[in-house]
């Protein structure tokens, strides 16, 4: 039930750990933070180059997706860029890429998979209203038909990456309910990004606003009012790639953590042979592979679209989310006074882990949802 | 480590097994019923049937089925041992015999001499011994080393003197592997030996455990001069820690085989359940539309998911060698976190319709589930967390000169002192 | 801000524990249980004797409340109570006498009070509803009108002592919801009790139902539908002295925990020289410390009918019924095999504990009413 | 223990020294702004301002209420300081003096030679000194007694190398009190010395500590041949453990009485509020109706209420002597717990609403005190624990020969091994 089951899918383990510890490690996220430039572009094209996000494209469209195990590799690669807290639009392109794979005309699969593939095009999520609940459904924006097309309106909350973006995938409802999508670009008139101060320094966060943004036909992702299961297979895939994100950062942070403490001496012993330390930290290594295991199997059930999957999703988002921050706040803490310093890392990956708690539904936003997937 | 695909005979005759299996236990096994309790010692008909369950297993050719044939087992590989309870997955199998057969017959194999192995091997497989282990002493739970029952070598027997607890099913075994200090002046872990003792002997008075909940399935045993053959010792006379070693190994690795789901884990996959035992408490506590109790419940789906996913990732894992076999640590730890944290969701979901049980009902309720959860049977969390702290996770061990003094030197509880 | 905060209250306490030690200790309550027969009689009437429940009636009707610190005093007695699992009738009397006192006509003072003072007379409160969310709100029973006075329908919940009581102090609603209380006796026609298999086993608990139980004028307590701020003093009254016995409960198990973790060896050291264990147990001294904190507030807050009366017996009662159960069912646990046997006991201690947490309110539902006091 | 209620000196007296505190005060110091801290070592304007209130005090005859005249007090008891603070309630008081006060003196009180008193007691009641305590190093900061800052004799003057860090406010401070160790061929406490030194001296160099936030009140300081008067030793050299001592024991009396919360803790009865801030933030979301989010609420309002009523209780009790004076170190704990148990409630509060400050806002949010919020300042609660569990609840400390072998022969961080 690991999530690492084939050979194939350790050589990518290996491979993208390889790379990331040579072209991204934690020092270039903290240079990035630093300069407030967002992420490194070149980092960003290489990793499409070793198929980030080919591996949910067709062949036909310049991808990999006939090779690979679609939401099952993307999990491994995510948990190696969460071990370094990578800045760059991983999720959002995945996602991307896989809701105009599973429901774009072929037009729209020739037009913009093949760009998504080689990262000619930057895309971002717009769907969540603001406020403490929403993260999981279509709410923030309205749409309403015209005579040539559609228009928009309304704000979406929770937008990563949005300022680097030159494309968004927008989910909106009808008067009715309904749920459609769109694609458009950022300089789409009546859009306009209000960008916030995160607390997760290595992701850009905005809200996007939409006055009468005016769309054709051909904007349409799906059938208009139709949307809503589409919407649910990409809400899964993004839990998997988030969740898998949060399992990397606390599975490096309880890594270097372990490292600490079994060289840090005090009261002349390694800091790591106090009882209180060992037993927090074994509670620690329970949670994580907690985490390990709800993630694999959410990856495996969404790539196989098991009829557990929407449950496994939000059970692997629900834990990993939680016990990342939990986890990685205790192993600063353990740091002592190191850990509060700007110079250390420890914070750049609390920072990302509370954020991810929060992003894609809070944990009470899946507690929640299990009970409605419980039908009651 | 990996698990070959290469059955060690050839298909024809596994396949022959197969049906050989599903014939015989069709015929010959009581079904398995819902709700019936894997083992429950306090229903004695439950143990007695298990007796006869193994006996007809023995008798149908299908007892021990990968154990040497010298000690009255088939002599066949893991695959017919798979194909068999691929078969009886619908069958009542003796689970009362679980661990006479997961801790008792490798510890004997491991250690045994030739005299144990002949003699009480097939006593297992045909259904006459159901074993014990007798560990765990009143003066000290956790800490195994220091067993205080002593035992001295008088003649051809070695005499044994002091008290056990904490022992499964003790009034219904017939043998117990049971530790023993034979050499006080050694560290403790130095002068231990382990032996086969006979649970009817003279000597051995049995008296049942009652807990908070006001039943058992635990014994305590006083052993008064109970006297043991020479040749029951098992591996050699203070040596005892050796075997108690591969006896917590042998445990473990049915723990994370899952035996304490079946003597079976299937390695399909799981799938996430939303048990509707949470949704039915809602309803009847009206409470579905709170969104509050609706937490309590998500968080009582996770928990009961992840852990079940986390159990079989660890079962997998250990099994095919993905995961260090340490990882059972994890698995155990995590069943005591989930069921204690379990019964604080389900008390705080009932508020005071948790804590009667309603007259004519089973006499249980989430409030007696929280007094009564505690996980300690099996080696307390402390101990796990310790296990999972230095063993799976290499952290240092605490100072301590308790394993290199003699045994008779070392404090001691300060109320056997007064 | 101790509870004993004069000479008077410190040799309250000290007569107390002497007395409970020698005629009422955790042996006796274990005989109790064991035997199946409620309180021990004596016990009790020794326990009037020394002014248990005449602390809240006044001199002129055979009582001491005018030299007593009402409440505050009654806590004091509580939190003794407490250490040995007392399971006499110590709250519903001291409830009773206290709302009689305050609201009753002279006629009913005169009849009542002494024997309540006395022991002539075993009362307890009905006005709960079953369900998981009650124990503060009369809402069980309802009131109507008839030409000769008033009639009584419904099923109060979580009633103790409902067996061994001879009168009731009844609190019901009207068809406008409003609030009046009512004293009958336990044999009043319609009247049945039915006694539920508690886990608290030291102490009987009864759902009591109510069929067109007739009542004449004379046994209205205050003015009829207009009873509401009486039944909040009362209430408050309870949540105090239950917050105290709570508190009593914690204090000794933590008490003979520490000498149990001193004591035992393992590995060659004191069990309690274990960090783990020391640590948990310096938390739980820590809430404890707040428990004592926040009842002695909330005892002097409801004895002087502070403005924040209310919200303080909330937060006593939140907190004291949460770490009860936390702080015992975790020293059970350092207690190893033998805390899990029925010889020894602190189950029975876990077991009220367990019991108080959820009677007169639950957490979540005094979480609730301090949100309602907060005006929101 | 008991607070006496007879002044020393007559109540007129008290009385017309309360009127003259009234009008001077009045006269003299700024009001206390609601929402200004205490201590911001950041707004240098407040630090000056303190500068200035302190010299007013000291002009105004109103300085060191209760110290001897000898050092500039005023030598009055204890009932005209509480009548001074009474008066002061709504006044800025020089609060970034309070180390000075409630450390530095009482330790020179104690331990200090004549010189030391002389010179800077009255420093600090002109307000020209303010200190702070050079003790916690990068190489280890709970292990007080591990400081490897080397002091040596070098005729009149001892030689101070090594570094220093967490020292609250250092870049403004004129004095620290200085821990170093004078003879590493002792036992760790046994080889320590206590200094008095000079913050601007040539040899300290100091750098502000960048924290998490990106801002921070603490520095670090370089120690290189620094070099301090032979007669600024407080205490005997090689004695510096017992100074330490009086020292954090000063440290939590001001603590326990209330010192982190003003220079005064008022005796009157505190009382349950229900925060505003928190019932807005209900609003604010729109979740006035969701009943999860109530229960958050309902927490906070809990814990914060608890907190109050146990900080007060513990300082009146331990001024009355109800309570042991180790009962301080329990409510310094439940301020640890507290302020991270808060952090927990609003971010599950504010989910997605929490993890960003609005533009143009002052960059806080609930998700930045969930990052930033650890209480690790002032000792780890792992420290406090043990203080807590090894003093207050007087269970046994861990076995260690840390204290008994040489300083020099102790296991140290491996990465400095290496």
């Amino acid at each position: 039930m690991d999530v690492i089951v084939t050979e194939d899918q350790r050589m990518l383990q290996d491979t993208t750990r390889r790379f990331v510890h040579k072209r991204a490690p934690i020092e270039a996220t903290r240079r990035c933070v630093e300069s407030g430039q967002g992420f490194a572009p070149e980092t960003w094209r290489e990793g499409l180059e070793l198929g980030w996000v080919a591996l949910f494209v067709p062949e036909a469209y310049g991808g990999i997706a006939e090779y690979t195990g679609g939401a099952i590799d993307a999990a491994i690669i995510a948990e190696e860029l969460g071990r370094v807290v990578y800045p760059g639009p991983f999720l959002p392109n995945c996602v991307a890429a896989f809701a105009i794979a599973d429901a774009g005309s072929p037009a729209q699969q020739a037009a913009w998979l093949p760009a998504l593939a080689q990262g000619e095009c930057l895309a971002s999520a717009c769907f969540a209203a603001p406020g403490p609940r929403g993260g999981i459904e279509p709410g923030a924006l309205r749409v309403s038909r015209t005579r040539s097309g559609y228009v928009l309106e309304g704000t979406a909350s929770g937008v990563q990456h949005a300022e680097q973006a030159d494309h968004f995938l927008v989910t909106a409802l009808d008067e009715q309910g309904a749920v459609s999508q769109f694609l458009l670009p950022f300089d789409a008139k009546g859009l306009t990004t209000n960008p916030l101060d995160p607390i997760d320094l290595g992701r850009s966060l905005a809200e996007v606003h939409f006055h009468g943004v005016a769309l054709g036909e051909d904007a349409l992702l799906g059938a208009h009012g139709a949307a809503a299961a589409q919407f649910e297979r990409q809400l899964q895939l993004a839990l998997v790639l988030q969740s898998a994100e949060s399992v990397g950062l606390t599975d490096r942070v309880l890594e270097f953590t372990l490292d600490y403490v079994k060289q840090r001496y005090a009261f002349g012993r390694p800091i790591g042979s106090f009882q209180a330390l060992k037993h927090r930290l074994a509670y620690h290594a329970m949670q994580l592979e907690g985490a390990r295991a709800a993630v694999a199997h959410a990856a495996r059930a969404v790539r196989e679209g098991a009829a557990d999957a929407a449950a496994a999703a939000s059970v692997a988002k629900a834990h990993s989310g939680k016990f990342a921050t939990e986890i990685i706040r205790d192993c600063l803490h353990m740091h002592g006074g190191i850990g509060m310093t700007w110079e250390h890392d420890i914070h750049l990956y609390l920072r990302r882990a509370v954020a991810n708690e929060a992003l894609w539904g809070a944990t009470p936003v899946h507690y929640e949802r299990l009970c409605r997937l419980a039908n009651v | 480590m990996t698990a070959t695909n290469t059955p060690g005979r050839g298909n024809e005759e596994l396949e022959d097994f197969r049906l050989r299996a599903r014939r015989f236990l069709r015929d010959n096994l009581p079904p398995r019923v819902a709700g019936e309790p894997f083992m429950d010692w306090e229903r004695k008909e439950l143990v007695a049937r298990d007796r006869q369950i193994q006996r007809a297993l023995w008798e149908g050719g299908f007892a021990g089925i990968t154990l040497p044939q010298a000690y009255g087992g088939l002599g066949l590989d893991h695959h017919f041992e798979e194909a068999f309870y691929d078969e009886a997955e619908g069958c009542r199998l003796p689970w009362h015999f679980g661990n006479a057969f997961n801790v008792v017959i490798p510890t004997l194999l491991a250690h045994g001499n030739e005299t144990l192995k002949k003699r009480y091997i097939p006593g297992i497989l045909r259904g006459e011994h159901i074993w014990c282990q007798l560990l765990s002493e009143p003066s000290g739970g956790s800490d195994l080393a220091g067993v205080s029952t002593r035992a001295e070598l008088r003649g051809e027997h070695w005499i044994l003197n002091g008290s056990k607890v904490w022992t499964t099913g003790g009034m219904d075994c017939d043998m117990g592997i049971c530790l023993a200090r034979t050499d006080p002046t050694l560290p403790k872990h130095a002068g231990l030996t382990m032996f086969a003792v006979d649970m009817k002997a003279p000597g051995m008075s049995i008296s049942p455990l009652k807990l908070i909940r006001g039943n058992s399935d635990f014994c305590q045993e006083f052993l008064d001069d109970l006297a043991v053959p020479a040749d029951h010792v098992i591996g050699e006379p203070n040596d005892g820690w050796t075997v108690v070693r591969s006896q917590l190994a042998a445990e473990h690795a049915s723990m994370a085989r899952g035996w304490h789901q079946g003597l079976k884990v299937t390695a399909e996959a799981a799938s996430v359940e939303l048990p509707g035992k949470y949704v039915d408490m809602l309803r009847a506590l009206n409470l579905e539309k709170d969104s509050h109790a609706r937490q309590l419940v998500g968080e009582a789906f996770v928990i009961d998911a992840v852990y079940k996913l986390t159990t079989r990732r660890v079962a997998v894992g250990v099994r095919n060698g993905a995961l260090p076999h340490t990882a059972g640590s994890v698995a155990s730890l995590m069943a005591a976190r989930t069921d204690v944290r379990r019964t604080e969701l389900l008390s705080e979901l009932h508020g005071p319709a948790g804590i009667y049980a309603v007259p004519g009902g089973d006499g249980n309720s989430v409030g007696l589930d929280r007094v009564c959860t505690h996980r300690i049977g099996g080696g307390t969390t402390e101990t796990q967390c310790n296990a999972v702290a230095e063993r799976h996770l290499g952290l240092p061990k605490e100072p301590s000169d308790d394993n290199t003094i003699p045994f008779n030197q070392r404090k001691i509880n300060s109320d056997r002192e007064s």
